[in-house]
């Protein structure tokens, strides 16, 4: 599954975007982001307050309560302030 | 209901030409009474800002746009709608956004274009760094709790 | 409280160039982060209009727009505002009246411009008349009781 | 005093303006156009439904209560349709 990040959620994760496996336990969005975290410093420092992420699956918004399964993309970014 | 027109919607780096985006709504037609354009420009805060640099998500940006025109279509009957959005780097006092709604009567065609820059706002995937006057790179522009206030106001209000 | 811009109001035979008269209001500024501007627009009514023929009071009807103009500079924080009303006549298809607003936030900008709007339509003096699309002189166009009910919800409204 | 129609009130009084001497007894918006009614058949037909009319004293748009000592310009004309 591919993840994408954006403006500082990808400055601290330190990539744009990225290919992962995940295992069968992470079925949600915040299954997701609790898994990130442990993946290393800068995941954790991202995604140190969760509920300030913005997650999309598929570029299509989504709560974090929503099963990732089928999912192709999905991307964590801050709250937008384009306009 | 889906709309009776086909919005005209783009992210592109470059500046954009508002009397031709907004001619393009009207060229060869005589049913339409109103045109609202909005344009968004980058203020430099008193002095503080030499720019904004705009991080997009391509694809999603358009999609979710177009998202946005087509419940706008629904709520108006709007002849025609036309949004650009820049990403990239742009100086104070240049455009970042246009927003132009057409309408036969002018109530529909204001509601509409101030509608859409409330979701524009709050829902596109675009987020705004700060580049001082100074020469350094500032911080990211955080969310306004006044936009998520500006958006919510629409899911109380119904056209006239 | 006086309005702390200067609003350009003109009233003209010829058509106006949308695009200049709003780049005239952000020219050499970088403190205007919204531009709000409305085009109203001569229709064809289905095909049995060819124009609409405008009388205006010259004189009053400068005076009046500008009294309108500065409520509107009262009411919200205006960076500027320009009003071109033409009179004369107006072939289906083509621009009657301008109105641009800029100020520093977007809602200020929309509200102001459709304020000027609503008082427009129920205060300037300006008279419309139909040329019909088969060649003859058609009857003076009534006034809306929707433009009344517009003007009058502004009454009753507190800017944000 | 200058008086000044426009639109339909022009057409049915047949002039765009003129000059009058208005009797003492007219003080009020309300007696002018009673006045005027009286001139003549185009006056009668332009001012039949008076409270239609509307009136402005030196460009500034007044009720019909309101008292014409003093003006320059009395205009009258239908409600307006601009914008």
């Amino acid at each position: 599954m591919k993840l994408k990040y954006f403006a500082w959620v990808r400055e601290r994760i330190g990539t744009p975007e990225e290919e992962v496996e995940l295992p069968h336990e992470v079925e949600t969005v915040r299954d997701l982001l609790d898994w990130l975290k442990a993946r290393g410093d800068g995941y954790a420092e991202a995604l140190r307050f969760p509920e300030a992420i913005r997650v999309a699956i598929d570029q299509e918004h989504v709560r974090h309560d929503e099963r990732i399964a089928g999912a192709r993309e999905i991307a964590l970014f801050p709250p937008m302030t384009g306009g | 209901m889906a709309p009776a027109f086909e919005p005209a919607i783009r992210t592109q780096r470059a500046a954009f030409d508002i009397a031709a985006e907004t001619a393009a709504l009207t060229a060869g037609r005589s049913d339409i009474g109103a045109v609202v354009s909005f344009c968004g420009l980058c203020r430099d805060e008193d002095g503080r800002l030499a720019a904004l640099e705009l991080e997009h998500y391509p694809g999603m940006a358009e999609a979710e746009i177009g998202r946005i025109a087509a419940q706008a279509g629904d709520r108006w009957p709007l002849a025609g709608l036309v949004v650009v959005h820049r990403y990239g780097v742009i100086a104070a006092g240049e455009a970042i956004v246009l927003v132009a709604a057409a309408s036969t009567h002018r109530q529909a065609a204001f509601e509409a274009a101030s509608f859409m820059m409330d979701f524009l706002k709050t829902r596109a995937p675009f987020w705004k760094r700060e580049h001082l006057a100074d020469g350094t790179l500032g911080g990211w522009v955080e969310a306004a709790a006044a936009d998520d206030e500006a958006e919510a106001r629409w899911s109380a209000f119904t056209p006239r």
